[in-house]
C-alpha cells in the first residue's frame, strides 16, 4: 500500500461519537449559537460515551472514516455517574494500541464536551478536522473493498 | 444446463401471496417476463437477496406451469425475513435447478400415490401433486394427508379446497393439531391420523414435514405394511453452493444438494444418522 | 533432461516472470508460503512444506465472484472475473500435486466450477521432487512417489543444479521459453537422488499406515465407532488443519456491502466451526466430535466412496505439524484404519 | 522430568482409583516424542499413554470449561503459568473452584520443536534435560543444545514459577522464571516510528490465515459465541485474507482479553504462521501496568480487572497518546 503524499483538496470523513447528555447537547448548542463545524463530521449519538465499543471505532475506520473522535461528559459529570471513567480507560488503551499497530495517533481523539460548551464543541471539531486533513487519507486501517469503485 | 455454477440470474417477484401467518408464496419470473429455467418436481433453487444471503428453497410450482415459478417460504431466518418484507416488483437472484427430483417419470408412473405433509412440508409436494394432476392419466389414485398446527397454518388452503378436492380419484384428508372454531374436519396429529385412515400399503408414499412428524409417520406407515423402498422424503441441510462442492450438506457420502434432496427411506437407512 | 546451475535460478525466475506470473515458495516474516515472485524476494525451494498449500492458487482463500448493483427494486449482476493471465506455479511437491488432482475431481466435476477452471487452465505447474522428507510425511501410504511427481514440468534440485524435465504440452511450451538458460544432462544425478530419497521414504515412521478399513462399505461402522469421542476430545475446533490442508475444499459464500454495490465473495470455510452447518432452524452437527468425525470421514470414506476409492488425504503431514494440540489424521488412521472386525 | 512424570502418573492413578476424582486432565503420548496431546483420563487403565515431558507446553486450563461441567470432580495438572489462567477462569465464573482438584507441577520451561528443526534436528526420539542443556536423540544421532535456544518463546520470558493455586504439588527441583524481559520487544516496537510499526504488523498479520487457533486455544477467549462467529454482529466475515479483517480480528481479540490475558503465550505457540501474537497482548499489559498500576491477571480469583475499575485521577487519553501520562 502506498502512503499518500498528495493532500490537495482532501476532505476527511470524520466520525464523532457523542454522548447524548453532554456532547450531543453541546453540538446542538453550537448549532443554535450559529457556531460552525465542518459538514464532514458525522455525529453518531450514543447514550453514553461508555457505549462505544472498540468495534464501533474500527467499523468507522473500515467504512472509510479518516478520523474518529469520541466525546462525552467531563469526568465526574457523567449522566450515569461513572460511565465516562470506564470510557477513559478503555479509549486510552485502545488508541494507544492502535498507535502501536502503526495507526497515526492524530486519527483518534477523546474530548470531554459539556452541554454548555457549544463553542468548545465547534472549536474541537474544527481543530480535529484540521489535524486529520493535514494527515491525509486513512490508508492503514481501512477496508479497500469498501472504497472500491470510488 | 447450468453454464455458470455460482452466478445467479436476476428474477422479478411478480406476486406475493400470504398463505399463513408465517408463510408467503412468491411468484418469480425472469427480467424478460419468462420462466427462469425448467425444473422437475422436488428440485430446488438458490434464492438470494444480495447483501443478506442465499438460501436453498424447493420450487413449489409445478414444472407444467409454463409462465412462472413459485416458492412457498416460511419466515424463520435472516433471508426469509427480508423476503417476507419484500414488495411486488422487487428483484431477487435465483440459480438452479438443483438436486434430484421425485421419480415422477419412473417409479411413480402408474402407481397409486400417497402424499403426507406437515406444515410448510407441503411446499415441495405441491409441485409433485400438481404435476400428477397435469398428467393425471399416468398415475393411479392419489391420497393426500395434510396437517398443520391450526387451520390458519395450512399452506395453499384455497387451492386444496377448490381444486384438489374436486379432482377425480383424489382423496384429500386435512387435519389440525388442536380443535379450532369453524373447523369441522379432523383434529389430531398427522402420524396418528395416518394410522387411523388405514391406508392401502401398496401405495407409493411421499413424506415431507418436520423431522419429528416424519419419524412417527414413517413408523406408522411401516406398521401399516408399507415398504421403505416405496416411501420417499426430501431433506434439507445448510447449503452454500448447491452443486456438491462447498462441503456442508452431506449426510455420509451423499450431498443433499446433489444426491438429494429426494431420498428413499431405504437409502436413508444406509446413511449415518446425521440429519 | 535439462539442467541449470543453482546460482542461476534467479535468471530462470526472471525469464519466466517476463511473460507470466510466477508463484513460488517465498519466505516472508519467517514463514514460507507461495507468493508472486519479484526481484529481491527470498525464494525457498528447499522448504519441504509451505504453511499454506498451493491450493490457494486455484482456490484462493478469498475470491471475489460478483457484484450486485441495486437501484430501487432492480438488481444488476456484474461478473468480476477478468481475463486470467497465464501463471506458472513453481516448486509443487508430489503430495501437493496429488492434492490438486483431488480438488480437480470436486471443482471440475459437473457442474464445473468456472472460477476454479479458469485458474487451473491458465496455470502451468512445475513440480519439485522431494529429497529430504520429514518424519511427518506419509505420502507413500497413498501411493505417491515423492521422488517423481507428475505435473507439466518436473524438476529435481540438488546442491549444485536444478534438473528439468517437461511432461506435457504446457510443459513443453514453458521449456521452449526458458530453454536457452539450460544445458543438457543430469539423468545420473536425478537417478541417484531418487534412489537415496526412496531409501529414506521407506524408513519414515508413518510409511506403513494401514488404510484397509477405510472403505465405503464400512461407512456406517466407522461412523458409529466409539473411538471418535476420545480422538476428538482435545480438539479446539479451530480451523488450522483445514486451512493448511491441501485437499480441504469447503467454502462459504458471503456478501459484503461496499460503497459501490454488494460484493459476493467466497472464502475458505472449515467443517470444524460450529456455524458451518448452522441453519435458521437448527444445526446438524452440534458437537465438536461430530465435526471432527465429519472431517476425517470425508477424507477417508465419503470422498473415496464418490471418487473411485481415491482418498482425499495425500499424506503431506501439515496437520501433523500444525495442529495446536497435536491431533491429526495419522492418529485417526492408526486408531480406526487397520482394525478389522472379522 | 522423569521423576515428575512418574509421580504425576502415580497420583493420577490413586485419585482415579479412590474415586476422589472422576477424571484427570493431563497429556498423553503422541506420534512422536515431541507432540504430546492434552487428554482426559477417566480410569487408571487409560493411564498407559500418560506422559509429561519437555514438550507439554499446552495450557490445559481451558479444557476445564467443558470437562468440569461433567459429573464428579476433575483433577488437572497445572504448570505455574497455567495456574494464572485457572484463577482467571474461576474469576469469570467459567469454572467452579470446588469442582476441581488442582495438582501443581514442576516446569523447567518447555521446548519448541520448530526451534529444534531450525537447528537442523529432525526425527526426535527423546530429549533429556540436563540443567542448562538439552540432549536431543534423533534418528540421525544425538546432539546437545543450549536449552535457552530451544525454549518456546513463551517460556523465554516466563513471568513466574509460582503456582497461584494448588491442592497439592509435585515439584522436585527449584524452578526459575524466564531470563528475558517480556516487554523488551514491545519497547522495541514502541521506539519505532508509526510507519515502521505499521510495516512490521502488516507483514506479520498478512500471514494470518484466520484459522482461529489463537482464539480457540486462549483461556480468556471463553465466550460461548464469539462475535466473529455471530452472523448478527455484522463482523462475522470470513474474507480471511482481507487486510482489514486481519487487523480487525486481532485488534478486537487483543482488546477483549485486555486486563484478562494472563500472558500464557498459547496464542503464539499455536499460530501456524508463527505470528508473534503475544506482542499484541503484552502491549495492553504494559500500558495497564504503566497507567493503572502493576496488574497481573490470574494472580487471584477475585477482585476487579483494570477495565472494570477506574480512579478519578486516571490519565487522559490524549495525554496517553502524547506520551505525557504516567
Amino acid at each position: 500500500m502506498q502512503e499518500v503524499t498528495e493532500k490537495k483538496e482532501f476532505t476527511p470523513n470524520i466520525v464523532a461519537f457523542c454522548c447524548n447528555w453532554c456532547s450531543y447537547a453541546g453540538a446542538d448548542l453550537a448549532g443554535s449559537s450559529r457556531l460552525t463545524y465542518p459538514a464532514n463530521v458525522k455525529i453518531i449519538r450514543v447514550p453514553c460515551s461508555c457505549r462505544v465499543n472498540p468495534m464501533f471505532v474500527l467499523k468507522a475506520f473500515q467504512q472509510g472514516a479518516d478520523g474518529v473522535i469520541l466525546c462525552g461528559c467531563h469526568p465526574g459529570d457523567c449522566y450515569y455517574v461513572t460511565g465516562n471513567y470506564y470510557t477513559r480507560r478503555r479509549m486510552s488503551l485502545l488508541y494507544s494500541f492502535l498507535n502501536y499497530m502503526g495507526i497515526e495517533k492524530e486519527r483518534t481523539r477523546v474530548e470531554w464536551v459539556s452541554a454548555a460548551e457549544g463553542a468548545r464543541f465547534s472549536a474541537v471539531m474544527n481543530d480535529f478536522v484540521k489535524q486529520v486533513t493535514e494527515l491525509g487519507e486513512n490508508r492503514r486501517l481501512t477496508d479497500l473493498r469498501v472504497k472500491e469503485g470510488e | 444446463m447450468i453454464e455458470e455454477t455460482l452466478i445467479p440470474k436476476v428474477g422479478v417477484v411478480t406476486d406475493i401471496r400470504k398463505d399463513t401467518p408465517d408463510v408467503k408464496t412468491f411468484r418469480v419470473v425472469g427480467t424478460d417476463g419468462k420462466k427462469l429455467f425448467e425444473h422437475m418436481p422436488g428440485q430446488c433453487a438458490m434464492v438470494s437477496v444480495p447483501g443478506v444471503g442465499e438460501c436453498m428453497f424447493s420450487i413449489t410450482s409445478s414444472p407444467t406451469n409454463q409462465e412462472f415459478m413459485e416458492f412457498s417460504i416460511k419466515k424463520c431466518g435472516c433471508v426469509t425475513e427480508v423476503l417476507h418484507a419484500m414488495e411486488v416488483g422487487q428483484q431477487i437472484t435465483v440459480r438452479g435447478p438443483y438436486g434430484r427430483n421425485f421419480p415422477v417419470e419412473e417409479d411413480f408412473k402408474g402407481k397409486d400415490l400417497l402424499f403426507i405433509a406437515g406444515g410448510i412440508g407441503l411446499a415441495p409436494l405441491r409441485s409433485v401433486i400438481n404435476y400428477v394432476r397435469h398428467y393425471r392419466e399416468n398415475y393411479g389414485k392419489v391420497v393426500i394427508v395434510y396437517g398443520a398446527r391450526s387451520a390458519d397454518d395450512l399452506v395453499d388452503f384455497e387451492e386444496i379446497k377448490t381444486e384438489w378436492k374436486n379432482e377425480p380419484n383424489f382423496e384429500v384428508y386435512l387435519t389440525i393439531d388442536r380443535p379450532q372454531e369453524g373447523w369441522d374436519d379432523h383434529v389430531g396429529f398427522v402420524p396418528s391420523y395416518v394410522k387411523e385412515l388405514g391406508l392401502d400399503s401398496n401405495m407409493t408414499a411421499v413424506l415431507c414435514g418436520p423431522p419429528i412428524m416424519i419419524k412417527f409417520t414413517l413408523q406408522g406407515l411401516l406398521e401399516l405394511g408399507f415398504e421403505k423402498s416405496r416411501v420417499y422424503t426430501t431433506l434439507e441441510l445448510r447449503m452454500k453452493c448447491g452443486v456438491g462442492k462447498c462441503g456442508r450438506c452431506n449426510v455420509g457420502d451423499k450431498f443433499v444438494c446433489k444426491d438429494g434432496p429426494v431420498f428413499r427411506m431405504d437409502q436413508l437407512d444406509e446413511l449415518p444418522d446425521e440429519y | 533432461m535439462l539442467k541449470i546451475a543453482k546460482e542461476r535460478l534467479n535468471e530462470l525466475y526472471g525469464k519466466i516472470a517476463q511473460t507470466q506470473g510466477l508463484f513460488i515458495p517465498v519466505k516472508k516474516a519467517g514463514e514460507v508460503n507461495y507468493a508472486i515472485w519479484g526481484e529481491g524476494k527470498e525464494v525457498s525451494l528447499e522448504t519441504l512444506k509451505t504453511v499454506k498449500s498451493p491450493k490457494n492458487m486455484f482456490f484462493p482463500q478469498t475470491e471475489n465472484m460478483m457484484k450486485f448493483k441495486t437501484e430501487g427494486k432492480n438488481i444488476d449482476i456484474i461478473d468480476m472475473r477478468d481475463e486470467k493471465r497465464p501463471y506458472v506455479l513453481f516448486g509443487v511437491k508430489a503430495c501437493d500435486y496429488k492434492a490438486i488432482e483431488v480438488l480437480d475431481k470436486v471443482f471440475l466435476a459437473d457442474p464445473v466450477d468456472t472460477f476454479y477452471k479458469a485458474r487451473r487452465e491458465a496455470t502451468t505447474i512445475v513440480t519439485l521432487a522431494c529429497s529430504r522428507p520429514e518424519e511427518s510425511c506419509f505420502c507413500s501410504v497413498f501411493g505417491i512417489d515423492a521422488t517423481a511427481p507428475a505435473g507439466d514440468v518436473t524438476v529435481w534440485l540438488d546442491n549444485e543444479n536444478l534438473y528439468w524435465q517437461s511432461n506435457t504440452e504446457k510443459g513443453e511450451a514453458l521449456t521452449a521459453a526458458v530453454k536457452e538458460l539450460f544445458t543438457d544432462g543430469g539423468e545420473a544425478e536425478v537417478e541417484a537422488q531418487k534412489a537415496a530419497t526412496k531409501e529414506i521414504l521407506q524408513k519414515l515412521p508413518f510409511a506403513a499406515l494401514d488404510l484397509s478399513r477405510f472403505k465405503p462399505e464400512n461407512l456406517n461402522e466407522l461412523f458409529d465407532d466409539p473411538a471418535w469421542e476420545e480422538l476428538s476430545e482435545a480438539c479446539l475446533g479451530c480451523g488450522t488443519c483445514t486451512f493448511v490442508c491441501p485437499t480441504c475444499q469447503c467454502f462459504d459464500i458471503r456478501d459484503f456491502k461496499t460503497n459501490d454495490g454488494i460484493l459476493r465473495y467466497r472464502c475458505w470455510d472449515s467443517c470444524m466451526y460450529s456455524d458451518f452447518t448452522l441453519m435458521a432452524h437448527g444445526n446438524s452437527r452440534t458437537t465438536q466430535m461430530q465435526r471432527y468425525r465429519q472431517r476425517f470421514m470425508h477424507k477417508l470414506v465419503y470422498y473415496p466412496s464418490q471418487n473411485d476409492g481415491l482418498y482425499s488425504c495425500v499424506g503431506c503431514g501439515r496437520c501433523v505439524n500444525k495442529c495446536p494440540q497435536h491431533l491429526n489424521i495419522v492418529k485417526v488412521i492408526k486408531t480406526l484404519g487397520g482394525k478389522n472386525d472379522d | 522430568m522423569r521423576e515428575v512424570e512418574l509421580k504425576m502418573k502415580e497420583r493420577a492413578a490413586e485419585l482415579l482409583q479412590s474415586g476422589e476424582v472422576a477424571r484427570v486432565i493431563g497429556w498423553k503420548k503422541g506420534e512422536f516424542y515431541f507432540d504430546p496431546t492434552p487428554a482426559v483420563f477417566e480410569s487408571a487403565d487409560e493411564l498407559d499413554g500418560f506422559v509429561y515431558n519437555g514438550f507439554c507446553g499446552a495450557n490445559l486450563s481451558k479444557y476445564l470449561i467443558q470437562q468440569s461441567k461433567k459429573e464428579g470432580k476433575t483433577a488437572i495438572f497445572l504448570k505455574p503459568c497455567d495456574s494464572f489462567s485457572f484463577n482467571q477462569l474461576v474469576k469469570e465464573h467459567r469454572i467452579k473452584r470446588e469442582d476441581i482438584y488442582v495438582i501443581a507441577i514442576e516446569c523447567q520451561g518447555k521446548l519448541d520443536v520448530e526451534k529444534l528443526k531450525e537447528k537442523g534436528v529432525s526425527a526426535v526420539t527423546e530429549v533429556e534435560e540436563n540443567g542448562g542443556e538439552v540432549v536431543v536423540s534423533s534418528l540421525y544421532g544425538t546432539v546437545t543444545l543450549a536449552k535457552d535456544e530451544v525454549l518456546l518463546s513463551k517460556c523465554e520470558t516466563c513471568k513466574s514459577k509460582v503456582h497461584q493455586v494448588k491442592d497439592e504439588e509435585i515439584v522436585f527441583n527449584e524452578m526459575q522464571a524466564g531470563k528475558k524481559d517480556r516487554f523488551e520487544m514491545v519497547e522495541k516496537l514502541e521506539a519505532m516510528t508509526e510507519a515502521e510499526r505499521f510495516a512490521f504488523w502488516k507483514e506479520q498479520l498478512s500471514k494470518c490465515i484466520r484459522c482461529n487457533a489463537c482464539r480457540n486455544v486462549c483461556p480468556a477467549c471463553s465466550c460461548i459465541k464469539c462475535v466473529f462467529d455471530n452472523p448478527a454482529s455484522g463482523v462475522a466475515a470470513k474474507a480471511n485474507d482481507s487486510e482489514f479483517e486481519e487487523q480487525m480480528f486481532h485488534i478486537i481479540r487483543a482488546f477483549h482479553v485486555a486486563g484478562r490475558c494472563t500472558d500464557c503465550g498459547e496464542c503464539s505457540r499455536v499460530c501456524p504462521q508463527n505470528i508473534p501474537l503475544h506482542l499484541l497482548n503484552r502491549k495492553f499489559i504494559k500500558d495497564i501496568d504503566t497507567l493503572y498500576g502493576e496488574y497481573q491477571a490470574g494472580e487471584t480469583a477475585d477482585g476487579k480487572t483494570p477495565l472494570t475499575s477506574y480512579t478519578e485521577s486516571d490519565a487522559e487519553p490524549n495525554d496517553v497518546m502524547n506520551g505525557e501520562a504516567k
